[in-house]
């Protein structure tokens, strides 16, 4: 698991890289997301090269909005593969988070 | 177990799957790092039969079934400890594929097991919710033998 | 085939049959009187968990399934000869019955079997409708060493 | 396999004994069905009895309605036990037989 961080201004757009978020990857996830939590407050997870995300994953998505949320930030997700947004809508989590297409979608909607 | 199995384990990685007609199978430690291994089985099993036309959304759906299983077997079967065994069979049909998933923890009566919640609330227990809607059929078994089987069926044509 | 097989095919007639956990198996030969021992057998399927509420009208299904396969097994994997096996092996689960039908005859490709016709004029040809129709999932396959299964599921739930 | 037959005047309503028409007895309801088909004209099955049909007794009973509809005579069902129904709908034989709730409307229906 490795997470490329770029800032737009106040944003912060994380890249997972790897193709897969699942149960064997979380925890580093988890690990790895935990500095950038507690230093940012507007984030946007670009999962354009995750292929396959299973519901530790989702967890762990959710658990990064949380956290941004109790502290008065908030999580944007972007560029979900179709078997991904296919799980996003079976766990109804679609109406949790608000996805975009696109990395600047996701990005402008915090202006 | 026999040795034939284990065998059959350690070549999966770099062969096509040992294959017994239509049948396939594989033997995973109760290691999550096994999960991506349980899914390349999957995507073999499903292209197993010349006449299989499993659509990729179909198999991105068992495989979603698959890792799901392995995991709850991992974590809350086997409660975590590895060097233990999950023994996948699969089994592929013109008109679908079936996988039985064998391990030797602590059973799981799912009629038991709450639905999730779908509020943001919980970032657990979405697993046997997700594993009953990728599939056509789950269901949950033990033998005498204290053999249990979480057998998923995935029907070719949605 | 091993005695034992042939063991419980002989008692299931008297006692209940040989329950290996939620397995049970039956061997039964080519021959249409089977037919009622095979709806039997999956009656006893049906009954062997006690929190398996199968409806009655999904057991008759299942039921009927059964009949069909068994009956073209006989009448034209084996072309209605006499003195060949049929074993009939069935999985009980708390949300449904897996049935594995096996013999050694002529193996179907159910791809080039013509639907039925219902206008009356053809008096056969609905076999195998009524099995894809009476449950949730069938398939057919042939391993390597020529052994034939028809694979049928039927949920408990509809 | 055994049939019984009651004669109402022009009608001949034969009820099946046993309460399985499947493979194994069709054979045996053939037989004893080619006297009838060949002295009578206006047949009706009386199925109360039978809990289970196969493909093979649904073809049966189409083999006795076009060999009567040949001579110009017609078959009635009546009775019919729920899975049998089941079936006769799944493989659309409720649009070819005229099927009735009970023996007297199936006679009644010739006249
Ligand atoms: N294979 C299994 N063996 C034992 N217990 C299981 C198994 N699968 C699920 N469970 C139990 O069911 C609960 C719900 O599982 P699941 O829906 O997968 O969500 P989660 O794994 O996130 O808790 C688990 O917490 C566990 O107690
Ligand atoms: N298990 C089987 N083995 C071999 N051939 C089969 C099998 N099942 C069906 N068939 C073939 O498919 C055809 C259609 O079968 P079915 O729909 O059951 O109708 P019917 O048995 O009345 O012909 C059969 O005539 C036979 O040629």
């Amino acid at each position: 698991m490795k997470l490329n961080q770029v800032k737009y201004n106040d944003v912060t757009v994380v890249t997972i890289k790897g193709d897969v978020l699942d149960a064997s990857v979380v925890g580093d996830f988890k690990n790895e997301m935990t500095p950038i939590l507690k230093s940012e407050y507007h984030v946007v997870f670009d999962m354009s090269n995750v292929e396959f995300v299973d519901s530790s994953g989702v967890g762990a998505i959710l658990s990064c909005l949380r956290t941004l949320n109790a502290e008065g930030g908030d999580l944007k997700i972007c560029s979900l593969t179709k078997p991904v947004l296919a799980l996003f809508e079976l766990v109804r989590m679609h109406k949790i988070f608000d996805i975009f297409e696109n990395k600047d979608l996701a990005v402008g909607s915090f202006s | 177990f026999n040795d034939d199995l284990t065998c059959v384990a350690v070549r999966i990685g770099k062969t096509p799957a040992e294959k017994q007609g239509t049948e396939m199978r594989i033997l995973l430690n109760s290691d999550l790092r096994e999960l991506e291994r349980g899914r390349r089985f999957v995507r073999e099993a499903a292209g197993i039969l010349p006449n299989n036309r499993m659509a990729a959304e179909s198999v991105s759906q068992l495989q979603l079934a698959v890792t799901e299983a392995i995991t709850n077997i991992i974590e809350h079967a086997y409660g975590g400890e590895g060097g233990n065994k999950i023994e996948v069979v699969a089994e592929s049909y013109a008109e679908g594929i079936q996988i039985a998933l064998h391990h030797w923890g602590v059973a799981v009566d799912p009629s038991t097991v709450p639905p999730p919640v779908f509020d943001g609330s919980s970032e657990g227990g979405f697993g046997m919710f997700i594993i009953s809607n990728s599939v056509d059929f789950v269901g949950y078994s033990t033998d005498e033998q204290k053999r249990n089987t979480i057998l998923l069926i995935k029907n070719s044509k949605k």
